[in-house]
């Protein structure tokens, strides 16, 4: 049924981060005037101005409207994202769900204030108060975006569909050598989801919540399946091109990703596994040291908005938050093939979160792995 | 003369499959940026001008170039100073510590690029407390740059050596006039050169710059970096770097042009 | 201006400080702070840096198989790099600097710097290109019935070397430019033919410039992660270890331990370099 | 000094001893001739000298002979054989360089060792024959210097041995002293002569000092233009010079020509008398019979140590330029002459018409 | 030739009037004396040279006058000033350099007008000037090019332009000829003598060159080990040597010394002859009356063109070498004489004990 992990991290979330009291922060009770500028720190794709492409861009009319002068810096990872929110040169950052938490914790942002921005109430109730965006039932940010890690596969090499995340881990997967694997320690989530299903022996409750045990097994998984894997792909033209030239016939990805090969005629398809998927939801959160606070609620305002919520989710290729963007959209099935409200789908999801010694899945028996315990693995499972 | 005609053969069969090897790449690219394949698959199946039309557009790789133009020019005026002032110093003077202060000049290009990045964005932050930005890339890429500009002016003032500087100072010139007439345009075409290569350093610098660059500077190669990660823009990555090669022919020419003599470049290193 | 002619001291004093303030202190300085911080602890979850002296980085670093396992693949292909590149400029140097008209010098020597104007990042993805299925490198692999070497550590290496070449035919360049025509004429008069000449005169004189040439190739190589992820497959440099840390584990202390290893490396490489006065002719 | 004889023999050798015969030799540098038609004959163990100005050409036959350069026409026999399409390192000949050409990166003892060592002797007995080679130019117990740490004396001497332990048929030496100071290069002369003479090698010496070319040569040829201008021995070249230009490049030349000749000696014509011929007495002085002679006035008298040079304008136009050995007489009273009236005189023999055969 | 009465002085000129006076000059380079205590004193106008072998100090001594090397210890004082503070665009004082030193990046005339330009002299007359010193030097039309389109001969007398222009009252020449080649070279040293006596600037001459030093010197200074060992004219020099070392390095030295002079002279001590004060007669000759004799055997001949040059082993000891004028006789009568039983012989007042007045 639905890999309920997520039932219990959202009604267990103030259980999963037990231990974990974020410094004391004010929310805004009230809104000013903009102060006129606002620094924004940004997935690429996610705060375009059209220097890039002149067809796209959302800032512009953010600017005219607000008075607020945005200049934007992108991130490659959430990693690089908490590192530089660190410096206190931005005012909001949009983080995902193994970004937030750090965030929240080391007191790099502050709580919002949902009533403030009047596009929140469009956001679809099933991203609302869950562990990556909130603490204790107190909103950290506002959703924007999610996504899940599909399963991919070339219909003319792989035969037949898959329908299990076996093709990618299963020692004996006729793909040795053509399978491919998301480069970043969270993608050892992946592994724990599927021996989750595969070995309930392990106990794992939920693949960001494993202790010493259920992490070596997990890890052995990896190492294993290492010699199948033909590359790691951590950006989008990597794993297009290794799909089109056929270096890769079989792995996780993207759902943009799959339309771009789909675009240049590449015979792939995606599917999402019987033993779930993993999957990002984005948060915009605010600076607790941003001098621009005001323009910093504008801007979360504006981005959820239809229009541009819209935008963003179609450039950057995920469901949009806003149950009204879906009218906006230049594909009009842009919310069908992403699955846009479809919550069924969504509770498939186990969405990333930063795993932290405090065990996620409510247990205070044992000690869970942390992130950086993660991070050493991954290097290790690389070689 | 003295190279036999089969050896000269094959010399000159190698340095065309080398030639080659430099510049099939190259070739890819410029025909990629024609690829209508948004991530440049081969072969093409078919050639389009858009990417060349939506680059000419692009406001945002203009502006890096812009960024990159000038972190180059001012980073490379710095390492000229700095380079030149320690290659007079080691040159013309001796002292003790000499081999330690040649070595501290190459330790920034020979210590790898993330160790260097790391060191100096962990020094500007927490040691200086300086706000990551042009200023910071500038004075990162200065540090490594120096050395081409020092090996350059070394090499030159091992060559010429102190005479003519002693015949101006015999004919009555003081030492500022000595240099502005006599040692500084003996030593030009080594700046030039140094210059131009220190600048190309810069100018293709990532690694250093990722860790030095603050929000609102992006240098060209970061913005490439970024826009390889963006859907429908990697394409004019392709078209950005084919139309740096094409015009950076009339830089690199124009510099043995100034050179003068038959000094070329390079080979004062 | 006169009473700086007889203190030589003061004049060096002048021209040392500036640089020296930059170099010695500024960048020794952050290099200093650097290691430091290997020494220091972080908070996992936070990621704060605790400034408490502790050895658990380097503990890490020496007991975890795997960094052997990376440093010494990374020292590997690092020597590999250097090593073709050495042999690839040998002979292309050697026809500019002692075959070639000065015309065609001149046009060779601004054909080979012009490949250092073109993206790093964007030769990297040509690589890619050839090294895929169907790509340049693989259909001529094919044509002669060989198995492409498709991603990995060849392709990683090729691509450096590619990458790093110019960098390597200038020293030599500028070496065999020195190398007086007479010396070879005084080997060929001595009976010797010219792979002799190549061997016993050409070679000894040029290798300190491809010493100096290596200092470039190799550390270039031992710093780079970039390359690595694009045609690397599934392979992995220090650097990306570095990266990975300081970038997405944030973990800077871990990171510096890290970094250690090629700094280390490359003072035992210039330490060594030194005695074959490349540091001369860089 | 087996070579006495040649030195006053013109004839070139017969051909078939030859040790270098060049046949017509030409090299064009883009429209320059930079040797213009050299026909030339060396007998074994011979000392050849090749005399003349800058850019006449001698290095450039020397190149050819040698095999670095390849002549545009003619053909470069060594003993006999045809060698002109050989390369250098199949050529029996070996060379000095001007500036030495040492290699920098081997010791003493391994530069000399080269030429051995490329051929495949074996270590032992190349260790020996450069030993050998360095006594012979008496730079035993120097093998493990570098070239840097030599003097230029000892610089010329290691490649003099480098070239000698082949025991080449021919030598070719392209001004090997010119780098080196006048005192130690007179020394030079003295050793390479006797090492010449020892080991019995046909030397080719290319020089543009003529004091050089006189003291060491068995014959020489003067190059002027691409061209040999005279081919002759050293008293010959000196007492008979060929040409107006022979006679101002080897040693000073006293010109009498026109109607100075006829004044003096009756006859129009070149002519050329040299200044240690001339007599020099005071104006009231009987002229002596069967002796040119000519009066005038002394302009410039030069002390030059062992002799004394004095420059006399002569009545009839024209100058004259007397040497006179310092064996007898002060410096003061031979200074003091300036400006005196004097008489030349010279044995009617003694004035030699240019080219005439004496 | 003004200065010719001093050719034959040894004292120095008064104190007050001296160009340059240098006071108990010494260098040292770390542990080594390069200049080990020199006093000099140089009159207004003089043609002084400093000659001596490679290493002896004479560049160094230059360079402490010209003020590119400050001394250890001592004073220079140019007419009679002491300058030894002073930076070297502060003295009066120009140079020559060896290497000529030209800058390559500028015009010959551009060369030439350097010092009045940096001295802020207008563009007018700088111009004129400089064509003056160019005229000097024979190289009118030559302004406009390049120094690296000159000949040797030709880049030398730019650099001697470009130091008169500026009308120094003190030249100093560091081996200005030695890279000429020996025609051009004698050619130049005529050249700079003519000049120096026309511009009446005091010279002060390097050279290691013996005979250069004899032609063209009023007084000469030899160098050995950092120290003046003999300060003479000409003449004095060569006559009457100081020491043994002077005697071997002006000219051909002839020694006779111990047992050797002891038989010959009749006394022991150190004795020099110089080789063209010698007659060389046949064994059965009578002995001149008045004159010192020995007999040997002829060693070898050597052919000089002008002169012959006779080495003959004594039969007391040692050998004499024996310069004779070709004035008469055949060149194969000359050289006939090897192996051939001689008399030497020569005046008693040619035989001077070295370190003695003479
Ligand atoms: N490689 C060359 N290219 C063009 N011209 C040349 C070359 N080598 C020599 N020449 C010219 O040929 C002529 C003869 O030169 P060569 O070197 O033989 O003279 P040389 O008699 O040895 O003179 P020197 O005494 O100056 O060494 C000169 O005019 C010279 O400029
Ligand atoms: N800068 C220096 N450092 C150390 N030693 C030096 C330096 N300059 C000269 N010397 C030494 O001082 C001594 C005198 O040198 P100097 O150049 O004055 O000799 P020189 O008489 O001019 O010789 P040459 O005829 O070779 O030019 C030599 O032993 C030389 O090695
Ligand atoms: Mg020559
Ligand atoms: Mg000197």
């Amino acid at each position: 049924g639905t890999s309920g992990g997520s039932d219990d991290s959202s009604s267990d979330g103030a259980a999963g981060t037990s231990g974990f009291t974020p410094p004391d922060l004010k929310k805004l009770d009230t809104l000013g005037a903009g102060e006129g500028k606002l620094s924004v720190l940004a997935w690429p794709g996610y705060a375009e101005d059209g220097s890039n492409d002149p067809k796209v861009d959302w800032v512009s009319s953010f600017e005219k409207e607000t008075g607020c002068q945005v200049t934007v810096k992108t991130f490659g990872t959430s990693d690089e994202a908490v590192s530089l929110m660190k410096t206190g040169q931005y005012d909001v950052v949009s983080a995902s769900g193994d970004a937030s938490l750090r965030l929240i914790a080391g007191g790099q942002v502050e709580p919002v204030n949902t009533d403030l921005i009047p596009n929140y109430a469009d956001v679809y109730p099933f991203l609302k108060d869950r562990p990556w965006n909130s603490v204790k039932g107190q909103m950290y940010g506002v959703p924007h975006g999610y996504g899940a890690n599909l399963l991919m596969w070339r219909t003319d090499k792989v035969t037949p569909a898959p329908t299990s995340w076996g093709v990618v881990f299963d020692a004996n997967s006729p793909y040795k050598g053509a399978v491919t694997a998301y480069d970043s320690p969270i993608y050892i989530a992946d592994a724990a989801m599927y021996l989750m299903a595969t070995k309930p022996d392990l106990g794992i409750k939920n693949p960001y919540a494993l202790d010493e045990k259920q992490f070596t097994a997990t890890v052995d998984l990896l190492k294993q399946q290492k010699t199948l894997v033909s590359e790691y792909w951590s950006d989008y033209l990597k794993e297009v091109q290794a799909f089109t030239s056929g270096n890769s016939v079989v792995g996780t990805t993207w759902q943009v990703i799959a339309n771009v090969a789909t675009g240049e005629k590449v015979p792939v398809q995606v599917t999402v596994p019987t033993e779930g998927v993993t999957g990002w939801s984005d948060t915009w959160m605010l600076s607790a040291t941003s001098k621009n606070k005001n323009c910093g609620y504008l801007w979360m305002n504006h981005i959820v908005s239809p229009q541009a919520n819209a935008a963003v989710a179609e450039y950057f290729g995920e469901s949009p938050a806003n149950a009204k963007a879906c009218a906006q959209t230049a594909d009009k099935n842009h919310c069908t093939t992403f699955h846009a409200g479809d919550e069924a789908y969504s509770e498939k999801i186990w969405y990333w979160t930063t795993p932290i010694e405090q065990c996620l899945d409510g247990r205070t028996d044992v000690k869970c792995t942390d992130y950086s315990r993660w991070t050493q693995a991954w290097t290790q499972i690389k070689g | 003369m003295t190279i036999s005609g089969p050896t000269r053969m094959v010399l000159r069969i190698l340095t065309i499959v080398i030639l080659a090897f430099i510049y099939i790449p190259l070739l890819l690219v410029l025909v990629n940026s024609f690829n209508v394949n948004k991530t440049f698959a081969w072969p093409p199946r078919d050639f389009t001008l858009e990417w060349w039309r939506r680059a000419a557009e692009s406001q945002g790789a203009l502006d890096a170039l812009w960024v990159s133009v000038r972190v180059g020019l001012v980073a490379t005026v710095i390492a000229l100073v700095l380079g030149t002032m320690i290659a007079f110093a080691l040159q013309r003077f001796s002292f003790y510590g000499r081999d330690s202060v040649s070595l501290l000049v190459i330790l920034p290009i020979a210590l790898p690029g993330i160790v260097t990045g790391i060191a100096l964005n962990n020094a500007f932050r927490t040691i200086f407390g300086f706000e990551l930005g042009f200023g910071t890339i500038v004075i990162a890429h200065a540090t490594f740059c120096i050395v081409t500009v020092f090996n350059n002016v070394i090499a030159r003032l091992r060559r010429t050596g102190v005479h003519l500087e002693q015949a101006s100072a015999d004919l009555g010139a003081s030492g500022f006039t000595t240099f502005r007439l006599v040692t500084f345009p003996l030593i030009r075409s080594a700046l030039l050169a140094g210059g131009l290569l220190a600048f190309a350093l810069s100018f293709d610098e990532i690694i250093v710059t990722t860790f030095t660059a603050g929000a609102n500077q992006q240098t060209l190669p970061i913005w490439i970096f970024n826009n390889l990660f963006r859907p429908n823009q990697a394409p004019i990555v392709n078209v950005v770097a084919a139309a740096l090669i094409v015009f950076s022919v009339i830089p690199v020419w124009l510099a043995q042009k100034l050179s003068g003599d038959a000094e070329p470049l390079g080979a004062g290193r | 201006m006169s009473s700086l002619h007889r203190h030589p001291r003061v004049r060096l004093g002048l021209l040392l400080g500036p640089p020296i303030l930059w170099l010695g202190v500024a960048y020794l300085g952050a290099l200093a702070a650097l290691f430091v911080t290997a020494l220091w602890s972080q908070n996992s979850f936070t990621g704060l840096i605790e400034r408490e002296w502790t050895l658990d980085s380097f503990r890490t670093l020496f007991t975890v198989d795997v960094y052997r396992t990376i440093a010494l693949r990374t020292i590997g292909v690092a020597l590999l790099v250097t090593l073709i590149d050495a042999v690839v400029a040998f002979p292309i140097a050697l026809y500019m600097s002692k075959v070639a008209r000065p015309g065609l010098r001149r046009f060779l020597l601004v054909a080979v710097l012009m490949p250092l104007w073109a993206s790093y990042l964007v030769k990297a993805y040509a690589w890619r290109g050839m090294f895929a299925e169907g790509g340049l490198v693989s259909t001529m692999f094919e044509a002669v019935g060989l198995q492409s070497p498709g991603f990995g550590l060849a392709a990683t290496v090729v691509t450096l070397a590619y990458l790093w070449l110019p960098y390597m035919i200038l020293p030599i360049y500028a070496g065999l430019e020195r190398l007086p025509d007479s010396l070879l004429e005084a080997s060929a008069d001595l009976g010797a033919k010219t792979t002799q000449t190549l061997r016993r005169v050409i070679v000894p004189v040029v290798v300190p410039a491809m010493v100096a040439g290596s200092i470039f190739t190799f550390s270039l190589t031992l710093g780079d992660y970039i390359a690595v992820r694009i045609v690397g497959g599934t392979n992995q440099l220090l650097g990306n270890v570095v990266y990975d840390n300081v970038g997405a584990a944030n973990n800077l202390p871990f990171a510096a331990a890290v970094a250690t290893i090629p700094v280390v490396v490359m003072l035992g490489y210039l330490a060594a370099v030194r005695r074959t006065g490349a540091m001369e002719s860089l | 000094m087996t070579s006495l004889g040649e030195q006053v023999t013109t004839e070139t050798p017969p051909d078939t001893a030859a040790a270098v015969s060049l046949r017509g030799l030409r090299k064009m540098f883009g429209e320059v001739a930079a040797v213009d038609g050299v026909d030339l004959d060396l007998a074994e163990g011979e000392f050849f000298s090749m005399l003349g100005p800058s850019g006449s050409g001698k290095t450039t036959v020397l190149r050819m002979i040698a095999g670095f350069e390849a002549p545009t026409a003619g053909r470069i026999l060594l003993g006999g054989v045809d060698v002109t399409e050989r390369p250098p390192y199949a050529r029996d000949v070996n060379t000095v360089f001007q500036d030495y050409a040492l290699f920098p990166h081997m010791s003493v003892q391994q530069n000399v060792e080269y030429g051995l060592r490329v051929k495949g002797v074996d270590r032992r007995s190349r260790r020996t024959r450069a030993l050998e080679a360095l006594e012979t130019v008496r730079l035993e117990g120097f093998g493990d210097r570098r070239p840097s740490q030599l003097s230029g004396g000892q610089r010329q001497r290691v490649a003099l041995a480098r070239a000698l332990v082949n025991r080449p048929k021919l030598l070719l030496l392209d001004e090997p002293l010119g780098a080196l100071d006048l005192k130690l290069r007179r020394e030079m002369q003295l050793e390479l002569k006797a090492l010449q003479r020892d080991v019995g090698i046909t030397f080719v010496f290319v020089t543009h000092d003529q004091e050089e070319a006189l003291t060491m040569s068995d014959r020489i040829a003067v190059f002027n233009g691409g061209r040999i201008e005279q081919l002759a021995g050293p008293a010959e070249l000196y007492e008979h010079p060929a040409s107006a230009f022979v006679a101002g490049f080897v040693g000073t030349s006293n010109l009498l020509e026109g109607d100075v000749a006829s004044a003096i000696l009756g006859t129009p014509g070149l002519f050329t008398v040299r200044p240690e011929k001339i007599d020099m007495h005071t104006r009231t002085a009987d002229a002596v019979p069967g002796s040119c002679t000519a009066t005038g006035v002394v302009r410039e008298v030069v002390y030059l140590g062992s002799a004394t040079q004095t420059v006399v304008d002569l009545d009839a136009g024209g100058s004259l330029i007397v040497l006179q050995q310092n064996q007898q007489g002060s410096v003061q009273d031979k200074l003091a002459l300036r400006g005196a009236q004097v008489r030349l005189s010279w044995r009617r023999e003694h004035t030699v018409e240019i080219g005439g055969s004496a």
